[in-house]
């Protein structure tokens, strides 16, 4: 078991004829992830690390039997590559891309939804499952099997913690790299209840920042549906306020979406908050440790 | 994140169809003794200051005037003004109206649910913020198919207008809701909506424009916003740059890390005074321009905290040693690496070779960087 | 059992302070459905047949229950009708209102399809099932409690058949007036499935018409599918080709449409079908009689 | 159903950026001739009937011109023509082009799939309907979030265009969607599109908008249809009323029972005539204006057939005997009557105080009025 990705997982890649696109085709195959095609329009019958290039996704979905894709190409064309993909019969789409504005990614986060595709991203690092698949362009060095869940919000500040992780000889089951755009086609709240019924994770760790109020929404879900524990860390304690967040976003967190605020929920629906990224392997270390001693 | 100024929103409500004063934006006194004195403008009139911060009433930002003398003096006062941080460049004349009922109506984007959100309440010209939440309305509008009739009039019942304010309320609200979509808009927000003379007027106005459908938008790539000249520089490079009160230059790759490595700093005792974050770069071209951004801003000391994804290391380790050779000599500054990721073995080699030495624990680098930058960690 | 609507449906009637929406409020009433809400903005407060008025379907749903609507408001407010009705939760969605663009029903079909939502109608006279409830315009006097289902394309035509199989001295189970537009929320082959898994219909009668490929889609159905007697009639086979149907409809259709090729898909897949409107109450109460001698 | 002629089709296609070759629309033979001789036509021009029905070229409604006096002499062969029962209004003139390739493209409603469909096809130039399956492509479009770019992208492939040409269909394929939303049409139909110099041109249109969508388009209210004058005031009167070969007038209620009945009268050797579908009416008013519009087309006999639902039975029977009493004695004709459903005595009850009888059997009723306007039943 893992979460969203599995063995079976057949990657196509959006934008594979790309400078990253062909990049992580190598990355993903070496992690070992049956990528079965790309598609760039036009490009259809050559190759790219191995992978047949396709026209269309439908067309790579009917000659490969594809059921997942991850998107590279560049923003102004995302929200056409996203509803092919759906079109084509795509169920996982994890989107790469960054700078897709907000008003496209509120039309395919309905399209996707509506149409039961779950889409990760934009902007993310995507899906990982060590001895499994790997959707997306986190370091294949960082990960090591094992039975701690990832998500979060943050890029680069995932492969610190991940890899932390690996450095206390612990491993993964499976980490999502959420992105940290406005809108997001998986939030906390959506990937939480996927790791709970995840047989292969014991324990969860959940990397957030400040902005938006999907920290303090994951509180409240595993407050009442969680029942894993929890290592929490909140990058930006330290950011100036304003700097950043909108007003737009001042009115509809309502006093919420700070770093304080986001820690106090978590801390109060029982998860453990690290104050530095390097503090989030030890602690879970420790919650493995006094689990194992049960 | 695009924020026009009031007189650039209103200019995008009459695009919409929605009720605004009429009125004159002027650079210079004299512009606006003429504009006035010709007619241009209603007497008496109102002469706001056209900056971004709130609270322009009472920081005597807004100041009326009776003819076109009052007016020509208004706007010299107002003019040149620091307001808040934000020199005073422009200034709104409009004509005096007599307000009646003052009400809030925005659209926004409400990250939670992903949709926007129309807002709406009685309780306008203040700060929504200070209102309290029962007071506040919020309705969800799906993009497909957009604002409805039936959400529009529940509007109207939270701001208990009927007749024809009802009917004004409801094309004021699908202008907003056009222009929320149509101008990629993060915030269309009329602070206060105004009852003069039985009709609605917007006499305030908020928009910001968001950055990444910037493509779709190429007139707002003109707009000035509150950036420094650097914040300018790096903003058309493309390279996230914000600089802060402290001495500690930061580079580091991705939003998270970027502010997990200031946290950490801050913990530490150390001031950072730039941050710059190199996101998912591959060219190290553009590591040499962040770097030498980076020295322009003379920080105390830098640190460089990479996690390679993206990024390789290698390609930050060349980026940056080309960099350091174009720095003055006496611009020079201690720097202190942890570089960790893809291509992390190369890339300690490369900056070996330079002469600076990666340290791969991110607390140990950060009590170095602090040090280095005279704070007592 | 019955389909769609049960002794437990509760209507609220959207334009119930329009001509059509009070005479016909009456008319639910005195069949025996509980009509439970009306909806006119600006008349809350008021009372039409002994029915409360709300400004808004939410109200009415929070107030009464409400869990069917009958939308009765003229067509350029339609759309809009039928979107408060599937936000309030409304799962059931009667449109009585005719000339309602069919661009707009395109909106509204996929709004309430992703919501889980039935439209039936629009231009139709709805759903009756006697002893029940009624939500529509079909008259009352056309029925009697009995096992025929009956499904119709037609308005009026519908009542003509409906009350010859009353004056047959059979009833009907559920009967459902789907509309004769080119968009419908509700077509044959919705509908049948519901038929085929009420215990309450022995047999089924189709009344179709001229355009579209509907009872062509429905004979697919029910040659795979359905295992009830089916009695079909199909009117305008004396009509002029070109005067109503357009180019648009000749090109998708590719030879199908006419009542030629319905009345021949029908009958290749089982049905008997009545050559005149009165041949049908004939057709039904043959099949009635012969089933109850097995 | 509003059908537009082909000039008024192509000043839409041009309205929504998509080619069409530059041309005018006359309406006389001297208009014809100044236009050309003033250089706004190019020369050679093709010369087209603006008439509704297809096959065009081989009914000798579109001629060749070299010059002004060619053209006013095409024009005035062809003006006046009737052209498979249209008369020639309108003439459009265009600059001859020299056509490559032909394709087809259409927006079209798929009934079954309640959905837009784009249609394209390599064939084009030719009715699409003699086209063989396999060798036209189909895409249902989904409204929300309207046709995209992977679809534009098939449909370049199937019509094997590439290069600037993919670009162009790219524009085109864009414009036409937004014309058969914003212009709530039924069907764009492209046919052909042509290749032409290495460019594409729309070189026929065929645009169909919705009737019900009237009360967003006021300005399609005055294109004049294929009906016939009484077709034409029933229209204004809101009554469905076509006229057909035969000699016995219907008046019924729903379009379901409307064709029923007429196909139960041409089976019992009836000739239907006239048919007028009262559909939902409730106004007595306006079933004596339905009736008096009959007795205009002068029917041998006329069957009244309705089942009251919306409609009351009294409320025809008070409007029918209104009108009864208004047609002159000459054109008197035998009314037989079956009126079934709400208020079903009252009816009766009406019609035979004014001395007509309702017969509720259909086939009987039916039977009587084919002997009454002279059949054999």
């Amino acid at each position: 078991m893992s979460v969203l990705v599995t063995e079976t997982t057949r990657v196509v890649v959006q934008g594979i004829t790309g400078h990253q696109g062909t990049v992580h085709t190598a990355q993903m195959k070496a992690f070992g992830t049956q990528v079965v095609a790309g598609v760039t329009p036009g490009k259809a019958g050559t190759e790219v690390e191995g992978v047949p290039v396709f026209d269309a996704v439908r067309d790579a979905v009917e000659k490969t039997g594809a059921n997942a894709t991850c998107i590279f190409v560049p923003a102004p064309f995302a929200k056409d590559a996203l509803l092919e993909a759906v079109d084509a019969g795509i169920r996982l789409c994890v989107i790469v891309t960054e700078h897709i504005p907000f008003h496209d990614m509120l039309v395919m986060y309905r399209y996707a939804r509506a149409r039961g595709a779950v889409i990760v991203g934009p902007n993310c690092p995507g899906i990982a499952s060590p001895g499994r698949a790997k959707v997306g362009i986190i370091p294949n060095v960082v990960f090591r099997p094992g039975r701690v869940g990832v998500i979060s919000r943050s890029g680069t500040l995932t492969y610190e913690i991940v890899n932390g992780i690996k450095e206390h000889g612990l491993g993964q089951s499976t980490c999502i790299g959420l992105g940290g755009d406005p809108v997001v086609g998986t939030s906390f709240v959506d990937a939480l209840p996927l790791f709970e019924s995840d047989p292969d994770t014991d324990v969860m760790v959940m990397v957030g920042e400040i902005g938006g109020t999907a920290e303090e929404d994951a509180a409240d879900y595993i407050r009442h549906h969680f029942t894993k524990p929890v290592v929490a860390y909140i990058a930006g304690r330290s950011a100036p306020p304003g700097k950043r967040m909108g007003h737009a976003g001042a009115i509809i967190a309502r006093g919420r979406g700070t770093a304080a605020t986001k820690v106090a929920a978590l801390e109060s629906a029982g998860a453990r908050v690290a104050r530095f990224p390097y503090e989030v392997p030890n602690m879970v270390a420790e919650i493995v440790a006094s689990r194992a001693r049960r | 994140m695009v924020k026009l100024a009031e007189w650039r929103g209103k200019a995008l409500f009459r695009k919409y169809g929605m009720p605004v004063p009429s009125g004159q934006v002027v650079r210079s006194a004299d512009e606006a003794e003429r504009l006035v004195a010709a007619g241009s403008v209603p007497l008496p009139c109102v002469v706001k200051a056209q900056v971004l911060a709130g609270g322009r009433g009472k920081g005597g930002a807004v100041r009326f005037a009776g003819s076109a003398a009052e007016a020509r003096d208004a706007t010299a006062a107002i003019l040149g003004l620091d307001f808040k941080g934000e020199k005073v460049r422009e200034v709104l004349l409009e004509g005096k109206v007599a307000i009646g009922r003052e009400l809030y109506v925005s659209i926004a984007l409400d990250r939670s649910l992903r949709a926007p959100v129309l807002i709406a309440s009685g309780q306008g010209g203040v700060e929504i913020e200070t209102v309290a939440d029962g007071a506040i309305d919020r309705q969800p509008i799906d993009p497909f198919p957009g604002i409805t009739g039936y959400e529009r009039r529940r509007a109207a019942r939270v701001l208990q207008l009927t007749g024809t304010l009802a009917g004004e309320l409801d094309a004021l609200l699908r202008g907003a809701w056009s222009l929320f979509q149509a101008e990629d808009a993060e915030l269309v927000e009329i602070n206060p909506l105004a009852v003069v003379d039985g009709h609605l007027l917007a006499l305030d106005s908020k928009v910001i424009i968001e950055d990444d459908a910037a493509f779709r938008h190429p007139e707002y790539a003109e707009i000035q916003d509150d950036r420094t000249p650097l914040e300018e520089i790096a903003r058309e490079k493309d390279i996230a740059f914000v600089q802060l009160d402290g001495n500690i230059g930061v580079i580091a790759n991705g939003a998270g890390l970027t502010m997990a490595t200031l946290d950490v700093l801050l913990e530490l005792g150390g001031r950072p005074g730039v941050f710059l974050d190199l996101g998912g770069t591959d060219d190290p071209r553009k590591v040499t321009e962040a770097f030498l951004l980076m020295a322009q801003a003379r920080p105390t000391a830098v640190f460089l905290n990479i996690f390679g994804g993206v990024t390789r290391c290698d390609t930050v380790a060349t980026g940056l040693v080309a960099a350091m050779q174009q720095v003055p000599e006496s611009n020079r500054f201690p720097l202190v690496a942890r570089i960790r990721g893809n291509n992390e073995r190369e890339g300690i080699e490369i900056l070996r070779a330079a002469g600076v030495t990666s340290i791969p624990d991110l607390r140990a680098s950060a009590e170095a960087v602090v040090a280095a930058a005279g704070g007592t960690p």
